[in-house]
């Protein structure tokens, strides 16, 4: 429901009735600001320019790294190596864990608590093991380091991100609409891509785009698994040791921007469309 | 009538048991995931738990002993950072909740046609690497800052050094800003699980609480928020578990005081070169989180959602 | 269980090398670490020596750490695999620790003309390699101390005693992760000798460093990621890498560097050939290339640090005279009388004195 | 247009609603709409699927924000106060039942928000009230859809709100609950003195129980009276044909000079007074002759000769026939209107009375009305009513 | 118990249930019960909130599985198929629309799945069907109750299943849309030959469109049949009472030889044909009268001289009169029984019938049927019948 508008009521105290009233929106937008305030930090030095290699310090203004993002060696192709990955490590990660989220949102069987503990201690597991065990399994299969071992690691440990999130979803969805579907000889599998999926579509985005941005930012146990293979964040991390290059705040900036300006787009046209 | 029982929680009568007729769905809809969780984590955990019961040095490599006081070592001599890991992973949890929900509510019922970028601009952080925002947060952070200052001339760290989560009127550097670095890292997996399950909800149960005399903090305390249930328990432990292990705020934003156990387990597995513990630590910290999880789920009364 | 990592040199054998068919090598260095060209791509240098020899160069930047680099590849080199690296770039003591567990090729001095010959003194007899047999310098490191003046209201700060003790420096004392650069400085500090550093000595330096610790004395122990605290100001002083601070000076003229009277560390990044690796002869051309005097100054120039080259000065200078006078660049005799390395140590005493150092940093 | 139930509306005024209307987009589910509902009567609320009863009903208790228009309860507006703030309850015509709450919570909610505390014997009552006192433990989902309602008509019910607004609050019970219920509901509202307002689909419900009843058309209020005045003499072919069946003969006006008018239909002579005709009469101008079915007595044409004097009759043929329990239907064609309904009831069943049979209908010209034949005749019926 | 509906149920039986149960938990919803429905019936089900209709057909439908016994279409067990391989839709009590389609892809739904591409012309006549043709690109949260409903039953009805069950499907529309749908689902029916079962509360839908009805109680069916059977001649009080209202009256049986049974109930005597009493009568014993509302004439005392011959005749006072539309219902207490109800059509009303005055009952003692006095007389009523 939207928030009233204001009418000329009389009011005891008109400011603290409307902090009231907007209490959740100004707290929920604090924390936005939150959330966001680093990217602007790195958008303000996106546009510095560093006398030496360090970009920590206001210089002047300059829209050079603007104009070659790709300047530095190396920087574009690990961002598209980690591009790649993401996307597949998602795609992956997503139909596996919806799959499981289902299996034990809408089913009682035999070991149930066991595949949910299975599932769950990926995410306890700290990182650097994971890494190293998988590392270690990958050796002994005689597996070449590479992007098949930096996509599997990934599935691995998105995994349990997208049953917990989906997970959530499925358990709060009325199962009698899928009994009506079924009723409408929807086969299981038509009933779970015409209705459920739509349905559980914000609990998969929301697992999904987890696990983007968990493959596209993980650094330790792709660090263990990539061989020589060098992706986004392990460059960053790099690059840190010695000064990052003001190439990575464009990047960084440039990938925020377009997925915020992505939805707006589609925000705008799908708006448009409805209006006509 | 359809929109509201849409929403309603399932019936679990009406669920189906897999056992009668047997109907081997969900089995189809485990295998894959499962077959890749045996082979991709189950077989190398097995492997990490024969490394803990082993001993010996890098040069004469390292054999099944059946050593298991390293457990009993590991856990005497690291529990302080055991502790403090559960200490700022529940403090970092507890924020996070508390910052993300109103956000995720903002985005569930009052977005409107700005749900998807505001959802967006939640995880889009994610796309900037975390390395660059942590040094960001250090920028901001920074003992000279415009924020120190001003929370210096609130005497807002006066309060906090008296309470210890703060050192010398500076940000950095102490508990309060690893914790506050938990909290920005894994905000993000508090609000998306909090949104899927407050999106869920009809928002004529908010009408009827509201018709029945509820004032909006009692229709959030007695509707919205048990209805949110699910969405709670799923973003506390998405956040709480990936905290607990967490070592780079620790290591970027705080001092050797700060230090977690993530921190610990990186180190004897990379610099002390000592499997076995590590590899120990790593499975008392997953034994306590399964722990403290089950008695958390137990308590929530969400047995269901596990 | 876990195989015992380390077999005498060559046990496992040689892999034949291919580099006569392949006119390849792959080399994983530190980011940052080689020259760049005009726009920031290729790396000048290194399309010379294609030129020159028609051996390509896979270069990767995928070493930001040390011990990081050595848990991704100790498994295979555990299991006598290639690593798909024929040259790589670790600091001395995983040089040293790499070379004790057989992981290191040794080096044909006969294919090493350029380097064998203008290898500085200074360099010539690390006691982890003696001789330098399977391994050669790329850059050396100077650990010295380094203060943001207006951190510390404009006084100087030059001595480990003054990082560790004086109280207007608390809380805002940086050191380094690096174990032997920031017990090194500190032996010095006290009196010792790194090169010949005990187990009591080292205790009573840890001793020294974590009352200063329990003090809040010390903020953080970090790697390379001090710059940005130095140059903020957060951290007024600490240990640092000169080839860093002549970046850092470059932003901010705050930041200044002591070398503390009782000396400095002088470690290395040093160029090894991993364990059967398939193109060592390549690998060997390459360093013997890094060794001309020309082409050592081009790289001096381009990371500003300490080159192993001697006889550098003059192609410097006519790269840029003022980098040429740098003594963190080209030290001179003084300077490299103060140097100290740390002495290699046994794989106990490595496991040993990590776990106390690793203590002290909180983890 | 303007509604006001025939009551003193000035002090004793509980509702009104002034020039309210409704808007989603382009689509006007309410147009401006006056009503005003006395305090303490019971206000039914008639009309199609779809004609905006929900809407007005969510609106007074502030759950949609109106349009335009204003709201005012007991002489107060409040068509800016929040619903929590208002002294109404609602029976929700989709239940919104609380999910997570046992049945006896669901119940006790709104005692419990005003922070009544000893809630326990209260919602007993109530729950036995509805005959469910032992499901009180019983989550929503794990019961039958006639008992999610009466558990929504409960927790409405507890609050003894100054007015109380019911959705379709039995729709789902079976005839003998929903009679049953429906007494309860009068007595509480006669005893506590609550205001109702009642949406139903039951006409008989309406009728029986509405003290007031107003009729909505596609948004608007078309006709409000006592129950019993809108079904004797319905003001539009809509209220005619929606409120119980009408037959409607189209007839033409011979003379409008007396008390009665006299007019033709086909061959057949029809009497109506003037006092029960809503439009006004014009000779050699059209009028439409109600009549309800149950006022027709049908004669079999053979015994035509024995209907008294006075009575208006029309010649026709029966159709077919249906039995429906109380009574049995007929369907008669004639030359003055096709498809005219006729109620007998079964006390004696005629049996010459079968389709194909030739039959007289006739009626005391009292029991039948006139309308503006300018409206569709088919308004409010079957076919002519839309959504 | 078994109940059949008196049909050949050999090779023309579509449904057939076979001591199928259903518990949830400790607590049966549906008693172990036999059920056979003819192929092409309009089979309806009647029966109290909460006695087991929804679950019952759930149970046909494949979205609940039996706790015991078997279902059979057409003569294959399908107690272990899924849903969506049996040839059978469903009207959902709770509508289970999908929120995320608008209307028309509700509809199109089942035709989809069947792999039919061109569903156009088949929604939007069937869209049309329901009136619902304008709102086809709404999404079910923007209608209201009544649309949503159409909706659901459009859904179904497109597909032309063998057997349809419709829970309530048209209890949120107004009287003459519900009668309007009621023409469409019978047509329908017929044309195609659809099996349907139907759960209504409206007993004139039950009385006016099934071939068979069931009645149930708390689980169990109590009588099947033909709907005026069911009605003239109910077996229990449950069924007397259900359906519709019937007056009874304990009488003592004085003499049980004749083809007609006397009977006497304080001082008045009854006469009750054997034929119509299913209870065997003994002299001495008692039994229960049962006599329908509108088959009683009520005569004014005054006149209790022109009461015809052959009729039985009870003594009394009116308490309560209440006009209901087409007819007036009257409450009369008599020494024989308290609470007794009579339905007057209003044709002419007799002024003098008004609460207090002293009347005479009488009827057609052939309209009168006789049960078990064994059983409880206000089964079915709404004081005797719980959830
Ligand atoms: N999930 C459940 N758990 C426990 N009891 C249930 C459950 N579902 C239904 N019941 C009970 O089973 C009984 C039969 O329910 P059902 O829905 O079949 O009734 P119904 O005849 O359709 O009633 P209505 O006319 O009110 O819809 C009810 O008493 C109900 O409370
Ligand atoms: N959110 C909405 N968006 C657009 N139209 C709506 C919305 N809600 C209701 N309507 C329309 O407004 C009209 C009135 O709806 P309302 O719910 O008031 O009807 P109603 O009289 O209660 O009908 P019923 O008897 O079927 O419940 C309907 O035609 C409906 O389609
Ligand atoms: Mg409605
Ligand atoms: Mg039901």
């Amino acid at each position: 429901m939207p928030a009233l508008p204001a009418r000329p009521a009389a009011l005891s105290s008109r400011p603290v009735r409307w902090l009231r009233r907007n209490f959740v929106v100004l707290a929920g937008l604090a924390t936005l600001a939150y959330l966001v305030l680093p990217n602007v930090i790195v958008t303000v030095f996106s546009f510095n320019k560093p006398n030496g290699r360090f970009n920590y310090e206001w210089q002047r203004f300059s829209t050079d790294a603007w104009t070659d993002p790709c300047g530095v060696a190396d920087l574009c192709g690990s961002l598209s190596l980690s591009l790649q990955i993401a996307v597949w490590a998602t795609v992956g990660a997503t139909v596996l864990g919806t799959a499981l989220a289902f299996a034990l949102a809408r089913y009682r069987f035999r070991a149930r608590s066991s595949v949910s503990t299975l599932i769950f201690l990926p995410m306890a597991m700290p990182e650097v093991v994971m890494a190293a065990s998988l590392a270690t399994l990958f050796l002994n299969m005689g597996v070449t380091f590479g992007f098949w071992t930096i996509l599997i690691a990934h599935i691995t440990f998105c995994l349990s991100f997208v049953v917990t999130a989906v997970k959530a979803r499925v358990m709060s969805m009325d199962p009698r609409l899928e009994q009506a579907a079924q009723d409408l000889y929807a086969t299981p599998l038509q009933t779970f891509l015409r209705v459920t999926l739509p349905i559980a579509a914000p609990g998969i985005a929301a697992g999904a785009l987890l696990s983007f941005a968990l493959s596209f930012d993980d650094f330790i146990i792709t660090n263990f698994n990539a061989g020589s293979t060098v992706t986004f964040p392990m460059f960053v991390w790099g690059s840190a040791q010695r000064g990052t290059p003001v190439q990575i705040n464009v990047i960084g900036t440039a990938m925020f921007a377009i997925a915020v300006l992505c939805v707006l787009a589609g925000q705008l046209i799908g708006g448009r469309r409805k209006r006509s | 009538m359809a929109l509201v029982t849409d929403k309603t929680p399932a019936p679990r009568a009406t669920r189906r048991t897999a056992a009668r007729g047997g109907k081997p769905t969900p089995y189809w809809l485990l295998l894959p995931g499962i077959l890749w969780l045996l082979v991709f984590f189950a077989a190398p955990l097995v492997y990490q738990a024969s490394t803990s019961v082993q001993t010996g040095s890098l040069e004469e490599g390292f054999q099944v002993t059946w050593h298991f006081a390293t457990y009993w070592d590991a856990l005497t001599e690291y529990y302080p950072q055991f502790l403090r890991s559960v200490a700022y992973a529940a403090t970092a949890t507890a924020l996070c909740l508390a910052l993300g929900y109103p956000l995720a509510y903002l985005i569930a019922f009052k977005a409107g046609r700005w749900r998807n970028v505001l959802m967006i601009l939640v995880i889009a952080p994610f796309f900037t690497s975390f390395l660059i925002r942590t040094l960001a947060w250090k920028t901001i952070l920074s003992d000279g800052g415009p924020v120190v200052s001003a929370l210096a001339s609130l005497h807002v760290l006066d309060v906090t050094d008296a309470l210890g989560v703060t050192e010398g009127h500076r940000v950095l550097a102490t508990p309060l800003a690893v914790v506050c670095g938990l909290t920005y890292n894994f905000l993000p997996f508090m609000i998306l699980p909090l949104y899927t399950s407050l999106e869920r909800i009809d928002s004529r149960l908010h009408e009827a609480a509201g018709d029945l005399y509820a004032r909006p903090l009692t229709t959030f305390r007695k509707v919205t928020f048990p209805l949110s249930m699910p969405g709670v328990v799923a973003g506390t432990l998405l956040t709480f578990i990936p905290a607990t292990g967490d070592y780079i705020n620790a290591e970027l934003l705080g001092s050797t005081d700060q230090k977690m156990i993530g921190n610990v387990i990186q180190s004897q597995f990379l610099r002390v070169l000592d499997y076995p513990t590590a590899a120990a630590l790593s499975f008392i910290l997953m034994a306590a989180i399964l722990a403290m999880v089950t008695a958390y789920i137990r308590k929530s009364g969400t047995e269901d959602l596990v | 269980g876990i195989p015992p990592a380390g077999r005498p040199d060559g046990a496992l054998g040689t892999s034949a090398d291919r580099s006569a068919r392949e006119r390849a090598v792959a080399f994983s260095s530190w980011t940052g670490y080689i020259d760049a060209g005009a726009d920031g791509k290729g790396h000048p240098t290194l399309d010379d020596f294609r030129r020159r020899t028609g051996i390509a160069v896979t270069y990767t930047e995928d070493i930001n750490d040390n011990v990081e680099f050595f848990g991704k590849v100790s498994k295979q080199l555990t299991a006598g695999q290639d690593i798909g690296r024929d040259l790589v770039c670790v600091t001395d003591w995983m040089a040293g620790r790499m070379i004790r567990l057989g992981w290191a090729q040794r080096l044909d001095a006969s294919h090493l003309p350029n380097a064998y010959a203008n290898l500085a003194p200074a360099f010539r007899n690390p006691d982890w390699d003696p001789g330098r047999v399977h391994s050669y310098p790329w850059t050396g490191i100077p650990a010295v101390i380094a203060y943001n003046r207006k951190a510390t209201g404009g006084r100087k700060v030059d001595s480990m005693s003054q990082l560790l003790e004086d109280p207007r420096l608390k809380g805002r004392v940086g050191l380094l992760s690096e174990m032997r650069d920031t017990v090194g400085l500190t032996l010095l500090d006290m009196g010792n000798r790194p090169e010949e550093v005990t187990a009591d000595e080292y205790t009573a330096a840890i001793t020294r460093l974590r009352r200063a610790r329990d003090r809040g004395q010390i903020r953080r122990f970090t790697g390379n990621d001090y710059t940005g605290d130095l140059n903020k100001g957060d951290i007024a002083a600490c240990i640092a890498w000169a080839g860093d601070l002549v970046q850092l000076q470059a932003d901010n003229t705050d930041i200044q560097y002591a070398i503390p009277d009782a000396g400095y560390m002088l470690s290395s990044d040093n160029l090894l050939v991993p364990r059967n690796a398939r193109h060592q002869r390549n690998a060997e051309r390459l360093i013997d290339y890094y060794y001309q005097p020309k082409i050592a100054a081009r790289l001096a120039a381009a990371i500003s640090y300490v080159s192993p080259v001697a006889g550098l000065r003059d192609e410097l200078a006519k790269i840029d005279k003022e980098l040429a006078d740098n003594s963190l660049i080209i030290p001179g005799e003084a300077m490299l009388a103060k140097a100290h390395a740390f002495r290699s140590l046994t794989a106990a005493e490595d496991k040993a004195f990590e776990a106390a150092f690793s203590e002290l940093t909180g983890a | 247009m303007t509604a006001t139930a025939p009551t003193d509306s000035s002090s004793g005024t509980d509702v009104r609603l002034t020039a309210i209307s409704k808007s989603y987009g382009a689509f006007t589910a309410v147009h401006p709409l006056d009503l005003s509902v006395p305090a303490g009567s019971f206000f039914a609320l008639l009309g199609a699927s779809g004609c905006g009863k929900t809407t007005t009903l969510r609106m007074i208790a502030g759950l949609e924000q109106p349009t335009a228009g204003t709201v005012e309860l007991a002489g107060k507006d409040v068509t800016a106060l929040p619903p929590h703030k208002r002294p109404v309850n609602t029976v929700f015509q989709s239940y919104a039942l609380f999910p997570h709450l046992d049945i006896y919570e669901n119940v006790a909610f709104g005692l419990r928000r005003r922070g009544i505390k000893s809630v326990k014997k209260q919602v007993g009552d109530m729950l036995d009230l509805v005959q469910l006192g032992d499901f009180a433990r019983r989550k929503p989902h794990q019961l039958s859809g006639g008992q999610q309602q009466r558990v929504a008509v409960a927790r409405a019910l507890i609050n003894h709100p100054q007015v109380l607004l019911l959705d379709e609050p039995l729709g789902a019970l079976d005839l003998k609950l929903r009679r049953q219920m429906q007494l309860e509901l009068k007595r509480i509202q006669t005893e506590v003195g609550i205001t109702f307002i009642h949406v139903t689909h039951d006409q008989e419900e309406a009728m029986t129980m509405a003290d007031t009843v107003a009729v909505m058309n596609a948004g608007r209020v078309e006709q409000l009276g006592a129950p019993a005045d809108l079904y004797e003499t319905p003001r539009t072919t809509f209220v005619a044909n929606f409120l119980g069946t009408s037959n409607l003969i189209t007839a033409e006006v011979l003379d409008a000079s007396g008390e009665t008018l006299v007019l033709r239909a086909a061959d057949t002579k029809l009497a109506l007074p003037r006092a029960r005709c809503t439009a006004a009469p014009r000779a050699g101008g059209k009028l439409l002759v109600g009549i309800r079915p149950e006022k027709i007595t049908l004669a079999h044409a053979d015994d035509a000769g024995t209907i008294p004097e006075g009575r208006n009759r029309v010649h026709g043929r029966i159709t077919a026939s249906s039995f429906i329990g109380v009574s049995t239907q007929y369907l008669v064609d004639s030359p003055a209107a096709t498809g005219l309904s006729v109620y007998e009831q079964n006390i004696e069943r005629d049996s010459r009375l079968v389709p194909g049979a030739d039959v007289v209908l006739h009626w005391n010209p009292g029991h039948s009305f006139g309308l503006d034949a300018a409206q569709s005749i088919e308004a409010g019926t079957d076919a002519g009513e839309g959504t």
